[in-house]
């Protein structure tokens, strides 16, 4: 049976032509790099690295900053918060209260260290309330961290005005952008961004690559400590082969493909009107192209996950039920939603490996089993 | 074929449940809600006032496979039973029942057992047979669940 | 043309069987592996994952042991270190004096943070002193690392007293076996090893995978924060594909390849004898099968290397001239070599791809470029 494969925003299939692009560094070009004066091998696979280096800080129009390779954004992330606060010493950070797991839990971390943390409220389509953003940034902020794209409903913050905001306050601007580049165009000669992560896994490259980009001024103190890869940022043998792949992932990224995604995700909005008592959790405009978040009111998320599954359709809640922790998606409540909103809340994330029809199919399945959930369900009640 | 961390009991009564729906004035009935999850659970009872044996029992569930499925096998069971021995269902025979579950959902099948034993409650208040009440406020759900809402030991 | 490769102990040629049974992971089975709820893309990730987990765990007899994936050794190290000092909060921290950067630049670190650190002498061939050990193990020791394989000697050290020792002194040990394993066994069951490190790509796996395996009972502090990946040691997506080559590496590493291997270094040290004036700095016994590090007397070793490179082949030194830092070989000045004997000092490191005749050409420039560099040397007075 061929799946459907709706998440998107997890991760995706790598694409071939970024696989063949990594296979020499696997089997030919495998040296490591960082050894200048020593071995042709090792020089092949330095200017590889370096030319992954230099082409990533182009396409951000990055002229005064540094890449620094890590291997997840989740590393990126780490190295980006923990980095600058270790370096600062002590002061209060300022992050949305809609960010992934990866800044949430490391301001966690930071505030058991001594670091006060301050969390800007969003409105109900998740945006930034600028206003509060400004209020609580004092003389002590040492550091503000405001994602690009929402991982779970798409919403895409303003980043020049958080910026210009940062600015004025003389605060480090970290954005998490792993969701949105490449694509949303990113030029950080006109963005006042201090430092910036990308990952690799959701636009068709492979896993194992993420990218910090970080001003050149701007002091870190490394995560990982040994060798002296990575501007002594980060130490290890660097990870090529998934290197080569991520840069080959954004050359290919164009605005065809961004445009067919766009296509699907209309396509699915359009359809989905189809279904009663269903409430859209993305906003309409500012938006991800490629992420629908709906809930299907009266219903629990994680049944209803569970027999798109049975179908062949792959997506996720954001249910407590669905969580590990049990808790209800902090994206979903933090933009106001109640409990029982987010219980029947679903992702829909679609890339460029997906059809036109694999839609109708999804949203046949979806008004069979919403309605035999419903039938289910103690709180509806026909119309 | 990979595997869902449910049992194919679990799996069965999930797609299928028994006893769903809601019966038309119950002698007893119960809405209970997990503050683990917020998911709630409603079950229906018909008691014969003589023999005092469920002679009905109907559920209607707002929540995930595991908590279906419990209150499914639930309603079959009691079905049947006095109500004194439905009262004395062990939730470890319930979980047995559906061939195991996994542990983060163990606290589903104790929020179905629950809504049993207070519509059970419900009837015998309705009927004179018990003197008094308490309100299910969260305190009173969160004092029944302690130590098994762990969502990670689901102990 | 066809270069002859002896920078084995770096990193490998990834094996085609290995680079096979990661293809699927790229392209078909993409998913993450954090949603068992879920979808069934995303469980046969995670069943992928667990399968490579357990079999590692396995294969080290490791009973009451997690197996926490990482992205390279470098990460496993100083998540081994730094997690349990911070976790320990204070005390003392005992490592031998040739360890890899990965663990040097990590107690570095850690004694900026606060904590004390001892260093156990080696002698000439690399052994560590098992009495200077017990010595320096006091009741404020929190952790003792020390390595199995050397790096740039090969030298092994006794696992088996090691443990013996910080199980007495009832301290955590931790082992770098990122160069040992799967050439020597390691059975967990009969050592008192409390972590281990081991690595992928220096046995034909792929870069981007590593594990610390970590006793059950102890409590290690995060260096990554974010979702509930790894035992909430380490989060981040998981890189699936190279975890699942590390697998396969370790599943096709034979005692037939540890023989071939050892063949060449053999062979290899029958033929050096054939170059005056070479002192070999591997010990004869208790080496690893694939390294040998010899001084050619009166000469640099950079001007070889890069004279060797000319010709095809790939080696390193340990001289100063050759490293970022200027510095002489760590390993080498702890085993009481001289600056002058660490700076004509060269790394053979043979791997399965190599051949007999690989070997008889290397020594055959020897001869050559020696000579001549010692034709240059204002200390080498011909006999
Ligand atoms: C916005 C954002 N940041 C960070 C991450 C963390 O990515 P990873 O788990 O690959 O480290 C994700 C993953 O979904 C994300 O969507
Ligand atoms: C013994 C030992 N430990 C750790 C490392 C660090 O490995 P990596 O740079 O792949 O993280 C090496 C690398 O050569 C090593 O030989
Ligand atoms: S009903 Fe929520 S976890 Fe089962
Ligand atoms: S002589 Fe030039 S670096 Fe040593």
């Amino acid at each position: 049976m061929n799946r459907i494969y709706f998440d998107n925003a997890a991760t995706t299939r790598v694409d071939d032509d970024v696989l063949k692009a990594m296979i020499p560094f696997f089997t030919q070009n495998y040296a490591i790099a960082s050894s200048i004066f020593s071995h042709d091998d090792g020089i092949i696979a330095q200017e590889a690295l370096e030319g992954a280096r230099g082409f990533i800080l182009n396409k951000l129009s990055a002229k005064d900053y540094r890449c620094i390779f890590t291997s997840n954004p989740t590393e990126s992330n780490n190295l980006a918060l923990k980095g600058a606060s270790f370096a600062k010493k002590s002061g209060n950070i300022v992050v949305s209260k809609i960010e992934d797991l990866s800044i949430i839990n490391t301001v966690k971390f930071l505030q058991k260290k001594g670091f006060e943390i301050r969390y800007v409220d969003v409105d109900g389509k998740g945006f930034v309330s600028l206003d509060h953003l400004k209020q609580l940034i004092d003389d002590n902020t040492i550091l503000v961290s405001i994602q690009h794209a929402n991982q779970e409903i798409g919403t895409l913050q303003d980043l020049s005005a958080i910026g210009e905001i940062c600015k004025q306050k003389n605060c480090i601007y970290h954005c998490d952008a792993t969701f949105s580049f490449p694509f949303l165009d990113i030029d950080l000669s006109k963005l006042n961004i201090d430092m910036l992560t990308i990952g690799s896994d959701t636009y068709y490259g492979p896993k194992g690559a993420s990218a910090l980009i970080v001003k050149n001024s701007l002091e870190l103190e490394p995560l990982i400590s040994g060798g002296y890869q990575e501007y002594n940022l980060r130490a290890g043998t660097q990870n090529i082969p998934a290197i080569i792949g991520m840069k080959k992932a954004i050359e290919i990224f164009d605005k065809e493909t961004f445009n067919y995604i766009k296509s699907l995700k209309d396509y699915f909005l359009e359809k989905i009107n189809q279904i009663p008592h269903v409430r859209l959790n993305s906003p309409q405009n500012a938006s991800h192209p490629g992420i629908v978040n709906a809930t299907f009111l009266y219903i629990e998320g994680e049944s209803l996950t569970l027999r798109l599954n049975l179908k062949g359709v792959s997506v996720i809640t954001g249910s407590a039920c669905f969580s590990k922790s049990l808790e209800a998606s902090h994206v979903l409540l933090s933009c106001g939603l109640t409990h029982e909103l987010a219980h029947g809340s679903i992702r829909f994330s679609f890339g460029k490996y997906n059809t036109f029809e694999e839609i109708d199919k999804t949203i046949e399945y979806l008004k069979e089993d919403v309605a035999f959930l419903r039938n289910l369900s103690p709180l509806y009640k026909e119309d | 074929m990979p595997s869902i961390p449910y049992s194919k009991k679990v799996m069965d009564l999930f797609l299928n449940p028994k006893n769903l729906g809601e019966i038309e004035n119950p002698d007893g009935q119960a809405t209970e809600g997990s503050p683990a999850c917020g998911d709630i659970v409603q079950l229906q009872l018909k008691v014969n006032k003589d023999t005092q044996v469920i002679e009905d029992i109907k559920f209607k569930s707002f929540g995930c496979a595991s908590n279906i499925a419990t209150a499914s096998i639930i309603t079959e069971i009691a079905k049947g039973k006095t109500i004194q021995e439905a009262k004395n269902l062990k939730y470890s025979q319930v979980v047995e029942e559906l061939g195991g579950l996994p542990a983060v959902k163990v606290h589903c099948s104790i929020l179905a057992l629950q809504s049993l034993k207070r519509a059970i409650e419900n009837y015998e208040e309705k009927n004179g047979l018990v003197a008094k009440d308490r309100p299910t406020d969260e305190a009173l759900i969160k004092e029944r669940l302690r130590g098994v809402i762990d969502p990670n030991t689901g102990r």
